[in-house]
């Protein structure tokens, strides 16, 4: 791999995992794109295709005690932190086997056993849930991180500045993990950023800051794994800019007026699974088969979701008002 | 008459504002370049340029606060906020200086601001996506709330609510975008003081708005066939409310049921209730009634989102409840 | 018994909260070294320090979303919103995150937090600092709205609300910190689910809550000298509405007015009237009235912010009206 | 006068102005908060004691049709601007004949006469509208351009930061003026910003900024007069720090436990009143009898402000609920 990525010691088995990581997220999706012409999956369909380096790359550096907050385009993150790809598609499909037993679809993936915190899709809203997660563990002494997943558009909100300034004035453990994929549904970002250098911005809160390139998961995962134990060793939050970039539609109702396919095309050249398997290949780590055996463990893992979800049971519609409160008050 | 959607119609709308009057301007997030969330203004872009269609970042204060001072400086901004949901975050500016500022100034400012902004449930949003605050934000004094309903009011309530003087905020559900019928080709402004009677009936009054009203109408038709007859109000102006009308309709009929897809506690549906309380108790027949969502946020999945929200089973039930059958 | 204030009262309870659980503490602005904007917290920085009596920076957005975040993870935060009036910045996170975030896991994740303001008006401290909206977030499903009245409620409802595993606001109004009145010393935790008859009587059910207690107390002594006996209830909990002791309380009485200080349209009064018109409908004398505040921002001139709120004569006209006299 | 100052030409008679500007507020001031134990203002009171400079100095850089928007600390702003101490001191009584006819009192001035946007209370609230003014200016082509105070603690409110980045991404002819008093009611800049150089914030949006010390009226209004060029000619918004201090209590309610006296008796031998008479008496601009004059004509007008303000009419109690909305629309 380029860059940082080539002095990282990677190992034939990681290289492979991260690139099957990737692919397993490709193909869910891919998948989940036609689940949604056929009506299986409903709302908003938010498809994270060409940016599976980021969530990979550094979920791989995270511990089982760690936090997770995302977006609404977290099929990827949901996957990569380990919640079982049958409780992800049950979800799109609504069903009360889902990771959110239905009430949380695409958009809010939740999962307690993995610290996994959505989900979120109030753009920005997911920052003060960081810092309050990072916090608690603070107080309680709990040595662990929260890592926080937001796009570049999230950085005009208020919620941004305000949870920036918080975190880097509290010393709090996050790591702020911008997935720069350069549009804002259509807003370019210098069409809404006067500074458009993200990792400048969280310089201004006193907050160490790095970019790294996005498409190349071995880079993005060193960076997150030298943040991270930054971190850990007490040094506050840490904020890594990957820049990336989006190959679909922003969502399933998205034209796409605002880029040309000129520019989409100069992207999918770096696709960053298709980087990977280049990379494998010429160090021949990747060897005959392979890919092949990956593939066909995805397509049994789709398949068997997508079987698990059709299956699944509809919460019943009497259930309608459980979890608005607690049962009964501890 | 030619056939469009309300869609088109909010768009024409639009698009005659800006070619009649220099001041009007369109800003919000993705209204240019994406061509609007819901494609309200694609084209629009390309016919008045970006100054005029103007995107903005993701700072939903900050625009909305821009737009309210651009509106006390002269101009007549129509701000998008992309959906309700998402104006909790310039609640500060709506509330505290757009509602305020002509009383607290003392009447020196004022501030004719258009702010439009998608609401509603019923297309799978889940929690965070599928909020119905337009009667909440008819609590506050100093603004004007409106909810088009029809293709009429969706093509005629801009202009005039550029033309007022005080902030009008324009609650458009985004079940109705597609929503297709014949338009007069010189549709023009309407008023937005008066609710309208869109079905006319003796026996009981079904007071709604916005995207409740399709339901409304289909649930008075099923009533029908009962021999039961069910007047339609459309409230169209959720603030302030047109207390006439609602009362003269119940004085007639001496049962109303309210149809609100507001979260039922402190809903409008409540205030509605009660002014006919205050209004009309003599003249009821029966306690009023009121259809409104489940109090719960709005879950994914299709069954328990139906079951959320109003429907037409549940206005019949509502209706024939109140005629005591 | 001993002689305290209600502002003393919610201290005492603030620190016994924190001695009893060291997962509680408490944060907002001006919380520590200036002493509490009400020098609530007056003195707690130096019994706990810094770190659990948590100055924040002028963020109500992001301090509000780490407290309900913080709640998530294990602790027990005390919030504190300095007023309602700012609230607004940070109702995103209550809204779409607090509120929802049970439900939308699945039952997953709770948010025991408890959010904490001031509330109301009185001081002439004009439209962007004297809302009450207290009422108007009793709209919201997922969360607990209080309004503690008296000392025995703000001294005991925080404790209840930590207690309690979802999110629960707790609203202050900012004129009872000075009121002074006797208290036990072993005053502790009371329910947070029902309300109060805090006076009985036969002829009239007057119900409120918070900074209007007090006036319709004295306005129920006056009826007195009238002949007219009132029953006055507060509601202590704003959401859930303890319907049961209202829709008890009216059947008796047959006639009840409502004073709320929140503006009238959408307010927690037009609910509770809308509550009384579905549940105890037959057994009304009379139409339920309402004494809430005029639909103005509220103005800065003393006598024109004391015609603007809910006073004792009001109420008495309105329960007079609704005795027919 | 100080640094930037000593190369600003001051005429005797420009000096003696700035002087008698700041005196007016003071003594106008120091009349209010007698008038408040007197019960005649009430509700909440904000002293700009100490701060005199920064408004006096900027607001003589800025033209008829330029527009202020300023805070609930906002007296000086006022008389500096030009509102006659008459309309303004009703107001702080309620009274129908004050610039707001009663209804908004200490922290709500306003006058549409000189392009007066209040008096706003809510913080970080008046930032927005700052924008939106400069944005309706450029849209109308007035060349004028808007004025915005605040203070240090709205730094961290998420309005902040979305209305610099929108000033600075559409080139708005803003000149925000951060009054730094260091001192947000009770809480120390440093225990609430991470970064705590103002300026510094202000450059990360691509915006110019600059510090000043704000107790040098000549500096102010130096810079103030520097920047306001450059947002004329074109540039886009700019910054100006001033580095000020509160002598008073944030409010009449403030015990005032967060600082020491120490604290407060180092900072009021930099008053910028007694600074720029002591430089004046130093050059000999300051002639025998000058200050007596200034003080006997702003004892007259404070004096005669007061007599106004009591003999004025209440407004009717049957208008309450006038201007709540217009009367016929237009
Ligand atoms: C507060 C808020 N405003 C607007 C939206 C609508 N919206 C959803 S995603 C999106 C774009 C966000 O862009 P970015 O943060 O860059 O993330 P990306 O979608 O590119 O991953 C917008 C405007 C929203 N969900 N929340
Ligand atoms: C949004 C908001 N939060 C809190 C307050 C209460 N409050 C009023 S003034 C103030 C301090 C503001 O400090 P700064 O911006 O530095 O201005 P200064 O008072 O020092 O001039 C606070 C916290 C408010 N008015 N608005
Ligand atoms: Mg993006
Ligand atoms: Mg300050």
């Amino acid at each position: 791999m380029s860059g940082a990525g080539a002095k990282v010691h990677l190992t034939r088995e990681h290289g492979l995992a991260l690139l099957a990581q990737m692919l397993r997220i490709r193909r869910f999706e891919e998948r989940c794109a036609e689940l949604y012409t056929q009506e299986k999956i409903r709302g908003f369909l938010h498809l994270y295709i060409g940016e599976e380096a980021v969530a990979t790359g550094v979920m791989e550096t995270l511990a089982p005690e760690d936090r997770i907050v995302a977006t609404y385009r977290e099929h990827g993150h949901a996957l990569a932190r380990g919640i079982s790809m049958n409780a992800v598609m049950a979800e799109m499909y609504g069903k009360a086997a889902g990771c959110s037993r239905g009430r949380g679809g695409s958009m809010h993936l939740f999962d307690r056993e993995t610290n996994f915190y959505g989900g979120n899709a109030i753009v920005g809203g997911g920052l003060p849930m960081a810092a309050g997660l990072a916090l608690a563990d603070r107080m309680r002494d709990r040595a662990a991180l929260t890592c926080c997943f937001f796009g570049e558009g999230a950085a005009a909100e208020g919620e941004f500045h305000e949870s920036m300034n918080l975190a880097a004035l509290w010393k709090l453990p996050v790591l702020f993990v911008c997935e720069n994929n350069l549009y804002a549904m259509g807003t370019r970002l210098d069409l809404s950023e006067a500074e458009t250098d993200i990792a400048a911005k969280a310089r201004s809160y006193a907050m160490p800051a790095e970019a790294v390139d996005g498409m190349d998961v071995v880079a993005v995962e060193a960076a997150a794994r030298r943040l991270g134990a930054e971190i850990r060793e007490g040094g506050g939050p840490r904020f890594l800019e990957c820049r990336t970039y989006r190959f679909r539609a922003h969502s399933m109702f998205d034209p796409q007026l605002y880029r040309t396919k000129e520019e989409v095309e100069a992207w999918t050249e770096r696709d960053p699974i298709a980087r990977l398997r280049a990379w494998l290949e010429e160090v021949r780590y990747l060897h005959a088969g392979d890919l092949d055996r990956i593939e066909a463990e995805i397509a049994d893992e789709v398949e068997a979701a997508v079987a698990f979800a059709e299956a699944a049971e509809w919460e019943p519609v009497e259930n309608l008002m459980t979890d608005v409160g607690a049962e009964a008050r501890t | 008459m030619s056939v469009t959607t309300y869609r088109e119609a909010v768009r024409a709308a639009i698009r005659e504002a800006m070619q009649r009057d220099e001041r009007v301007f369109l800003m919000g997030e993705d209204v240019g370049h994406y061509g609007g969330c819901y494609a309200v203004s694609k084209g629009l872009l390309e016919e008045f340029g970006p100054e005029r269609i103007r995107d903005t970042p993701l700072s939903e204060s900050a625009f909305t606060g821009a737009g309210i001072a651009a509106a006390m400086a002269g101009m007549r901004p129509i701000v998008e906020v992309m959906t309700v949901n998402f104006s909790l975050l310039a609640l500060d500016q709506i509330m505290n200086t757009a509602a305020t500022i002509r009383h607290m100034s003392g009447g020196q400012f004022q501030c004719p601001v258009v702010i439009r902004m998608a609401t509603g449930a019923g297309r799978q949003l889940a929690a965070q996506h599928s909020h119905s605050l337009e009667g909440w934000y008819a609590h506050i004094p100093g603004i004007r709330v409106l909810a088009p309903a029809t293709l009429e009011d969706a093509r005629g309530m801009l202009w005039t609510a550029l033309e007022d003087p005080d902030p009008v905020l324009i609650f458009e559900n985004a079940l109705l975008y597609n929503m297709e019928g014949e338009l007069a080709d010189d549709a023009g402004a309407v008023d937005i003081d008066r609710a309208a009677i869109r079905r006319e009936g003796r026996d009981i009054t079904l007071i709604t708005y916005g995207g409740s009203l399709g339901k409304t109408l289909t649930a008075a038709e099923e009533l029908e066939k009962d021999g039961i007859s069910a007047e339609v109000i459309d409230l169209r102006t959720l603030r302030p409310l047109d207390e006439g009308t609602i009362l003269a309709s119940v004085s007639r009929t001496r049962r109303a049921v309210i149809v609100d897809e507001g979260w039922r506690t402190g809903s409008l549906a409540a205030e509605v209730s009660a002014r006919i309380m205050e209004g009309a108790f003599w003249e009821l027949d029966a306690p009023v009634g009121r259809v409104c969502s489940a109090e719960v946020p709005i879950p994914y999945a299709q069954h328990l989102e139906a079951a959320a929200i109003p429907q037409v089973p549940s206005i019949v039930a509502a209706a024939r409840a109140a005629m005591g059958r």
